[in-house]
Order: C-alpha cells, then structure tokens, then sequence
C-alpha cells in the first residue's frame, strides 16, 4: 500500500471538485452529481483507513454510504423529476418558490 | 413557461409540455401495414393525440375508371384491397350487372360466393399473421401463410393468378371451374378446422396475448355506428351486422351460417369474431361445394356494354367490411364517375378514438386489429 | 512499483474526469464521466484489497444509481439546457469559498503530515467478503438495520415524488 | 499436470492465452448462436432456414460476418459521434470482459476471483450504458424510447435475477464460481434441485436482461423499429448483435455455474466403472453424442446438391469424428487433461440448452407491454424472489439444526414458495387493463 497521504490527497482533491461542482452548477442534476462525487471522495477516504488499520469497519461505513447515495439520489431524482413537470425546469435558480 | 437566460440566441421551446414528444410512425415502419404514416403526440410512452397521415399510396383509381370502358375497369378494383381481390371483383361487376339489370347466371353465383368465402378466409390469415407478428409472435404468421398459399394454389388453378386474381367477369365468369375444383375445395375447407384449432392454442389462451389484446382499443358500438365502422370491427363491438344476411348477394341467402359478435370491442373481441369467421365461412364453402348448379356461366349481356343512364349504389360485405361502389352511367361506354366506399378507409377513422390514452405498443396492436390496406384506403 | 502505478493511473483518471463532469456542458456527457469517475474508485477500493466494495461500488453505484441519473437526464429535455448559462451567479464566490476550504485543509495535511505515514497496515484477510459480511450482521446490525429503513423512506419517498400529481 | 508447467507461466501466461482463446472463439461461437436461431426458428416454423450458404447453412455466420464488416458505416447527420462510436464496443467490451471470471471446465479458467460472481454481475451490468448511450447519441426518437426502456427494465429484472441467484448462494456458501461447482459437487446434486423456484425466477429475469422475446421491448421491432440500434448499420450493428449473444452466453453460464452444476456431468454420484479400467461408464457419453453427430453427418453427404457443399459437409463429419476421438482420448489421458475436456463439453452443452430454451420462448410468445413488463417484474418476480430467498434461509436452518436431510427441508420450502406465487399470480390478475399512472418507469 502507498503512503495513506496519497489516498488522503486524491479524496480531497475530488471532495473539492465535487464542492465546486455544487456550488457553481446550475443544472440541479449536475449538482446531484456532484453530491455523488463528494460521497465518493468520502468513501475512498474510509476504504484507506479501513486498510491502513487492517479492519473491515471502514469498509462497512462505506457501504452505508453508498446506500446514502442510492436513498440521496433516488428521492432527488424524484424531487427533480416533479419540479420538472411543473416547471418545466431543472436550473436551480429557477427554484425560488415556496409552493407553485 | 419560464425563461432561461440565454447566451445570446432565445431558445423557443416549441407548444409541446415537458415530457411530450412527437413520434413520427411511418410511413417507413415495420408495422404500419404499408404506407400509413401515424404522428403520435406521446407523453412518455402514453399516446395523447394521433394524425393518420394518408395518400402515400394514392393512384387515382376512381379518376382512371372515367376514362376506361367497363370491363376495362374491372381488374383496377384488384389493386385497392389487394389482399382481398376476389371481393374486390365481386362488388365491382355485381354493381355494373345492377347497373345493366341483368343478373350472372345461378352457377356463376355459386362459384363466386365460393371463392369470395376462400378469399375471406385467405385475408383474415393474412390479418392474423401480421397482427400476431405485430404484438410479436413470430410464429402464426408462417402457419398462416401455409393455409394461404393453399388458397392462393386454388385461385392460380383457377384463374391463373394468385394475387391480383380478376377471377370475375360482369356477367358471370370468364372461366369454368377446373377439374378438380370442387376436391381442391373440399380437402381445404375439411383440414381447416383443426388448422384453426392450431392458431388459437398458440393465442387465445396464451396470458401474454390476452394481455395485450384485452381492453386495447376499445371501441363502443355507439362509437362505432357513430364512425361508420363496419365488418369484424363493428360486430365486435356488438352490432349484429353483416350485408351477407341484411342484403343478401351472389348466393349468401342459399346457405346456412352464423354472424359471430362480441360484446365490449376491444383487440382480443376483434380477434375472437375473425377466428370464428373464417370457421363460418369454411362451413358455406363446405354447403357451396356441396351441389354447384350446371349451366350458364355468363349472362347474355353483349361485347361492348352501354348501360342506360342514371346511377347505383350497390355494396356486398368483405372480409373488412363494407365494400360499396356508386357508379353513374351516362349512357356511354364509360362510366360517367366511381365512386368506391372502401372499408378499411372508413374503418381508420375509429384509430384516433381507439389510440388515445393508450401506449405505443397498443398503438401498434390497433393499427393491426383494425386490418387496414393501404391500397385500399389511398385508391 | 505496480502498485504505484496503477494508483496513480486511476488517480489521475478518477480526477480528470471529476473535473470534466463539473465543467461539461452536456449533461450526458457530464454523467459519462462521472461514471468513469466512479470506475476509477472503484479500481483504487480494488488496489486497497477492498473486493467487494470494488463490486458493490460497480454494481450499486454505477450499474444502479447512475443509470437512474441517466435515465432522468434523458427524460428532462436536453437540447435546451445545451443553450443556456452554465454556472450560476454565485460562481466567484463558490471557487473563492472552495479554495479557502482547500487551504484548510491542505494546512490539516500538513499539521498532521507526521502522524500519517507508511502506517501499521496489517494485512488484511483474504476473505474480504466474509470479513465484510461479519462486521455489518454482527458489529453494525443496529446501522444495518437503520440503513434498511432509510432506503425503506426513500423509496416511498420517490414513489410519491413519482406520481403524477402531487 | 500442475506441477509439470511452472507457477509463473501458470499465474501470467495460461490466462492471458485463455482470454486470447476466449476473445477469438467468442465472436464465431455467438454467430453459430445465431445459426441455431435461425434454424431452430426455421424448424419451429415449418420451413428451413438457411440452405445456400454452405450445407444446411453452414457457413451462413461467415458470410454474415463478412457482409456486415463491409457494409457502409452510416453516422446519422446530428448524432453525438464519439457516444456513437462509443456505445457498441462498451457494449461488446463489457460482455467479453465478464467472461474473465467464467469457468469453462476445472481448468479452463481465466481467473478465479473470490467474489467471481459478483464481479461478473457487475460487468455485465455495465453493459447496459452501451445501450442507453447508444440509444442517446443516435440522436432519434425510437432510439431514444429504445433506451429509456431498456434502462427502466433492466435495473428492475436485475434485482430479481440477482435475489433469484441469492438463493443459490445460500446452499453454496461462497461468491466463488469455481466453489459454487465444488459445493454442488460436495452435495451430489445441482442446485436446481435445491431451488427449482430460484433457478425459475432466474430464468425470467435473464431473458429480460438480455433484452431477448418476450422481454424484447427495448428493440422490439413492430414498436420502435429496432429500438437503440435503428441508426446503427454495418460493423456497428454487428457489434451490438455481437453483445447481445455474448451476454446471453453470459447469463447461461451463470446460469449453468449456479443451477446447474457447471461442468459437471450429469448423475454425479453415480461411479460404476467398465470392468477392468478406470473409464467410468457416464463418461463415454460426449464421444457417443459425437460419433453420432458424424454418423448423421456421413449419411448427409451424398443428398448434397453441389460438390462443394459434399466436400465441406464431409468436412463437418471429419470435424465431428475428430472431437469424438478427442473426448474418447481424454477417458484415456491424465485425470486432470480428462476433467478439463468433458468438463468444458458439458458446460457448453447446458449452456447451449439454456440457450435453447431463450429461442423456444422467443418463437413461443408474443411482446410484453411495458406496464405488463413493469408489473411483472416488481409486483411477482421481486417479491417471490425475497420469499425465496426467506425460504431458502430457513430450509439451511432446519436441515443444519434439526437435521433434516437438505434436500428435504429444501424442497418443502420450495413447496411453500410455489404457494406464495400461485398467490402472487392470482393477485396479479385483479387489477385493471390500464391504470392511468403506470408504464412510466420513473
């Protein structure tokens, strides 16, 4: 195994990418993406512990958090879904109403 | 609608809501029966509004018979329902025999009716092997072909011709039956029955056919009077009609056979009524066959026909519906205008009814259930 | 040497991408690389000796959540985002907050540069799958059992998002 | 024979020379594949098949293949060029890949992998972006709505065939598809036995992934045209036909691994010997089956109409003789050569009749609807697959506490099972036609 500050520097590198992402993006699927890439920074950072101290739990933490990511991405692909269909929209901007 | 900030250039998004798309079927589509171009209005996969788009197939067959003699005409009508070129004849020459005021001999009224009920049979096998290959079985369309191509060998010993026959003559027939005629027929209609019995164990119970077929396209019998539907479409939907018993032609009224209807008109009732129509009309050829008058084959009308002026309209029951012509004589040698009523042009009308709210596969299984030819519809 | 390799292959892969999803304009494409993005994880879990997160990372990840994306992605028009304005306002201010939070961190790496090095790392067992398998239905049942719920909500959670008028 | 060839050729070489076999085979063997379509389609349907192409079509894949490699490679006006170009080689890619992990025989294995099964289902679940992105970049509607079906059916076939191939695993006890055949081996009989109901949800949700009749929708051809591949033609055409066989080769060596007994020979328990020799009595089969193929090949010879096709159809015999002598040699050979060979034939030969089993449904039934598809698949394959699944648990249970022969407990569970789907099937009947909410797949 490499040094774990190899591992480290990769997952924050794509933790800020995603943060940018979310930030910046107006399409409110790429934000989602976006969200998806940190949870998967975060994910890499635990697989390397997990290694580092030889035990399983941050691999199980990881697993918790890709079924995270499935619940995350299910319910905001619904909600993008809905607003779509009565917007006709997915930019984020556009979402500046509490009740249509 | 809102607006988007744009770079530039504004973006028109067209009348159409979010998820709502155009689909052009046609008329390039494996299941469009030939030329019909359908554009359906698709939220999703759910149809909410159609456009049959016709007259890719247009010939001007009504507009050629002003400038042909009668007989002329008469292997024209084979190319409109080209499936069913047998009926097409029949109607044509009854018409201009009415017109004329004379009537075909009683023997050429039974080989007429004989062969009018093979070519009956013989367009329901192609309606069934499409329609199955439509909602895709790939199976019953070579089974059906089969009992077809024995028909098809019938017409060809008879008159030398398997498509586009021309069997019929105003007057009568051109042709006396071949020997062997009435064996032919009878090994034929005698084998059916249990060729039958074969397509409905492959459909009529099958979960996934029935599936697809019931309550697809439903048409109402009031919708269906209302659209002018007629054939195995309207008997489905329940109305007990049928021009073989209502206005008896050729020699309908010597024989003895049922009119199969059905109660809610949807695909699976339309497919019902066609089976058991082809075993009702197995049975007239198998009464037909039994005793054909001898005699006269063609009625004593002359060389060059000039019908006494005025017009008629005269209609007889094809395996699609009802087939009408309305001829006007100005006394001449040609017809002054003709006028077809073809049925699968009428009968389209229903599809717009029939499709709404229903998804592209149904779509697909109406187009099929309505047995519609193109050459038919455009003329 | 292999090793070194072939992390830095997936490294530089999983990030280029990364950087290609945030910054495409095409959302299809967008998501393209963010399952190569994915991939590239997943083949670094593989380089950690985590097999069967490599697998369920490729299974759930890619072969479920991201066809879900896909799927919406072309069920939302597309032509018309490919018009518009691609970031939002707040641009400035995001790269300007993403970089101090870079910085951050990057100070943290190097506080801590001395207490993270080559490490214990014992080897783990080869039944990666067994361990994994132990640890979540013995250790984390409780957390198991609370992920089970949550999916259970998101589900309903959609369903109801899905319906046709809310 | 393991310890003649040295560990590193044995760890580097043999596998890469077996992806190169596999790579090299593939192609020809899916479009035999196709060949068998088509002639058991033809025979099924009361007509021939191909007859020009060689004798009774022999040849017909080749010259297939050599028609679609020269045809006019056509990319539609807007399309996206490099999704385009992209979508059919992940799509073959991906299929190819998953048979990595597929055990052909004892032997005749790329790699094992300890978690071989999944890393399978993973691949081939990758697969499906070909299509969606195909579907995408074609830039057409059909191709489009081709796409969208696809997606929509296969992430939810997926989970039942999945919770249809738990069943099994549960009886096996390991992710490993070399282990798999082993414990089938250990028990004496194929889990098919075991969980009849597991192997039929399995079946079920193949076809529906492969994209195969009745679950065709996604390329269903009186619907979409050809649904994501009507833009395509020529050799990228060919690509995809080339995916879609390889992944249901795929599907039915899972199948085959898993169910039933992968290389396995049948009635594995059964031991008797020719007197005298070590040659078992059940292991004479594959050459028997061969010898007969020949014979049957010999007696074509002379019927046919043109030199050429006798000379190739006695080709064929000759091809037919040969491999028999190959599997009577191998009776003779060291255990290992002999366990390797009949077990790649048997493999082949039940996954040839899984096959055979997708083209006799495909001729058999008429095209799902998609809402029908949709309610098939989560409203009676996924929950019976998670009462299988309970099932199948609790049948391990009782036979490993109380023991209960396995195969008893096993088969009362499955019993039960087929209870909860009667149920399930007569549920599925109640509800109406159409729903106005349903077949939108989100």
């Amino acid at each position: 195994m490499l040094p774990i500050g190899n591992y480290l520097f990769l997952s924050f590198t794509l933790f800020t990418i995603g943060v940018i992402g979310v930030l910046t993006r107006r399409n409110v699927i790429v934000m989602l993406m976006s969200i998806e890439l940190i949870l998967n920074a975060v994910n890499i950072n635990l697989v390397a512990f997990s290694r580092y101290w030889g035990t399983v739990d941050g691999q199980v933490f990881a697993i918790f958090i890709i079924t995270d990511a499935a619940a995350e991405a299910a319910v905001g692909l619904g909600i993008i879904l809905a607003f779509f269909r009565n917007r006709q929209t997915v930019l984020a901007d556009e979402m500046d109403m509490l009740r249509w | 609608m809102s607006e988007g900030r744009t770079n530039g250039s504004s973006v028109s998004t067209t009348v159409l809501g979010a998820d709502e798309i155009i689909l052009n079927m046609g008329p390039q589509h494996p299941s469009t029966h030939g030329v019909l171009r359908v554009k359906l209005k698709l939220d999703g996969e759910r149809v909410i509004g159609s456009e049959c788009i016709i007259g890719y197939l247009h010939r001007g067959v009504e507009k050629i018979a002003e400038h042909r003699s009668y007989q002329q005409f008469a292997p024209y009508v084979d190319r409109m329902d080209y499936v069913a070129a047998v009926s097409n004849g029949l109607g044509y020459c009854e018409t201009i025999e009415r017109l004329l005021g004379t009537e075909a001999p009683p023997r050429a009224k039974v080989v007429r009716t004989i062969l009018t009920e093979l070519q009956r049979i013989a367009s329901h096998l192609l309606w069934l092997g499409t329609h199955a290959l439509d909602i895709g079985a790939l199976t019953p369309v070579f089974y059906c072909f089969r009992e077809r191509e024995e028909i098809l060998k019938i017409f060809e010993k008879y008159c030398g011709a398997r498509l586009t026959t021309h069997a019929f003559r105003i007057g009568g027939l051109q042709y006396e039956t071949y020997d062997g005629f009435e064996q032919d027929v009878k090994r034929f209609c005698q084998n059916f029955d249990k060729k039958i019995d074969e397509y409905e164990t492959l459909l009529t119970e099958n979960r996934i056919w029935v599936g697809r077929t019931k309550g697809v396209g439903v048409l109402t019998a009031e919708d269906a009077v209302a659209l002018g539907v007629t054939g195995p479409v309207l008997r489905a939907s329940g109305v007990k009609w049928d021009i073989r018993k209502a206005m008896p032609y050729a020699a309908y009224d010597q024989y003895q056979f049922e009119i199969p209807t059905r109660g809610t008109g949807d695909t699976y009732d339309r497919y019902i009524v066609r089976m058991q129509e082809m075993r009702q009309s197995r049975l007239i050829c198998l009464q037909a066959i039994e005793n054909i008058p001898t005699g006269a084959i063609m009625a004593r009308i002359g060389k060059v026909l000039k019908p006494p002026p005025g017009e008629v309209y005269h209609s007889i029951e094809a395996p699609k519906g009802e087939l009408g012509y309305y001829v006007v004589s100005d006394g001449t040698t040609q017809p002054y205008r003709v006028r077809v009523r073809p049925p699968s042009f009428i009968n389209l009308q229903a599809f717009d009814k029939m499709a709404k709210g229903s998804l592209v596969a149904d779509v697909v299984a109406i187009i099929g259930t309505l047995d519609i030819v193109l050459g038919e519809v455009d003329r | 040497m292999l090793n070194a390799f072939l992390f830095y292959f997936f490294a530089i892969l999983a990030v280029g991408s990364a950087i290609l999803m945030v910054t495409r304009r095409n959302i299809v494409h967008a998501a393209v690389f963010l399952i190569t993005a994915l991939l590239a994880t997943a083949g670094i879990f593989l380089l950690l000796q985590a097999e069967f997160l490599f697998v369920t990372q490729i299974i759930l990840y890619v072969g479920g959540i991201m066809v879900l994306f896909v799927f919406v992605i072309m069920l939302v028009n597309l032509d018309v985002s490919l018009q518009l304005v691609q970031f939002s306002r707040q641009r400035y201010v995001a790269v300007a907050l993403a970089v101090v939070l870079a910085v951050q961190v990057l100070g943290a790496f190097w506080v801590g540069r001395t207490s993270v090095g080559a490490g214990p790392a014992q080897a783990i067992e080869a039944k990666n799958t067994e361990a994994v398998g132990q640890a979540l239905f013995q250790h984390y049942l409780l957390p198991f059992e609370i992920a089970s719920i949550l999916l259970l909500v998101a589900m309903v959670g959609a369903v109801v998002m899905g319906k046709r008028r809310i | 024979m393991n310890h003649l060839i040295p560990t590193a050729i044995q760890q580097y070489v043999l596998p890469v020379l077996y992806g190169i076999v596999i790579v090299a085979i593939l192609p020809l063997l899916a479009g035999y594949i196709v060949l068998m379509e088509r002639k058991v389609m033809a025979d099924m349907q009361a007509r021939l098949g191909p007859m020009r192409v060689g004798p009774h079509g022999l040849l017909q894949p080749i010259a297939d293949a050599l028609k679609l490699l020269i045809k006019e490679d056509i990319i539609p006006e807007h399309a996206d060029r490099f999704m385009f170009w992209m979508a059919p080689v992940l799509s073959v890619g991906m299929a190819l890949l998953a048979y990595a992990a597929i055990p052909f025989g004892p032997v005749f294995q790329v790699a094992d992998l300890n978690v071989g099964l999944l890393f399978i289902l993973a691949v081939s679940s990758l697969g499906i972006y070909g299509i969606v992105l195909g579907g995408w970049a074609s830039n057409s509607h059909y191709s489009l709505l081709g796409a969208l079906r696809s997606a929509a059916q296969l992430v939810s076939y997926e989970t039942a065939a999945g919770l249809g191939l738990v069943s099994a695993l549960i009886w096996a006890g390991s992710l490993s598809m070399k282990s798999i055949v082993e414990a089938q081996y250990d028990r004496g009989d194929w889990f098919i036995a075991y969980v009849p109901v597991g192997f039929f949800i399995y079946l079920v949700g193949s076809i529906a992934e492969t994209n195969r009749a009745p679950f065709d929708l996604p390329e269903a051809e009186s619907e979409l045209v050809a649904g994501y591949m009507t833009e395509y033609s020529g050799f990228r055409w060919a690509l995809y036909f080339l995916g879609e066989y390889a992944n249901m080769m795929v599907v039915a060596s899972i199948a085959t691994t898993l169910f039933l007994g992968g290389w396995l020979r049948p009635f594995v328990r059964y031991h008797d010997h020719f007197p005298g020799t070590s040659v078992e009595l059940l292991d004479i089969v594959p050459s028997l089956i061969f010898l007969f193929a020949a014979a049957y090949c010999l007696r074509l010879v002379p019927r046919q109409p043109v030199k050429i096709q006798r000379m190739v159809m006695a080709a064929v015999a000759g091809l037919c003789l040969v491999l028999s002598g190959v599997m009577a040699a191998a009776l003779l050979a060291s255990p290992g050569v002999m366990a390797g060979i009949h077990g790649a034939f048997w493999f082949l030969a039940k996954v040839f009749a899984y096959i055979y089993g997708f083209l006799w449904f495909r001729f058999t039934f008429p095209r799902y609807r998609f809402d029908q598809l949709m309610r098939l698949g989560w409203r009676f394959l996924i929950p019976l697959s998670l009462v299988n699944v309970i099932a199948t648990a609790v049948a391990v249970v009782v036979s490993e506490e109380w023991g209960l022969h396995p195969l008893a407990s096993a088969l009362i569970m499955q019993v039960l099972t087929l209870g909860v789907a009667l149920w399930l099937a007569g549920r599925g009947e109640e509800p109406a036609a159409r729903e106005p909410q349903v077949a939108e797949g989100d």
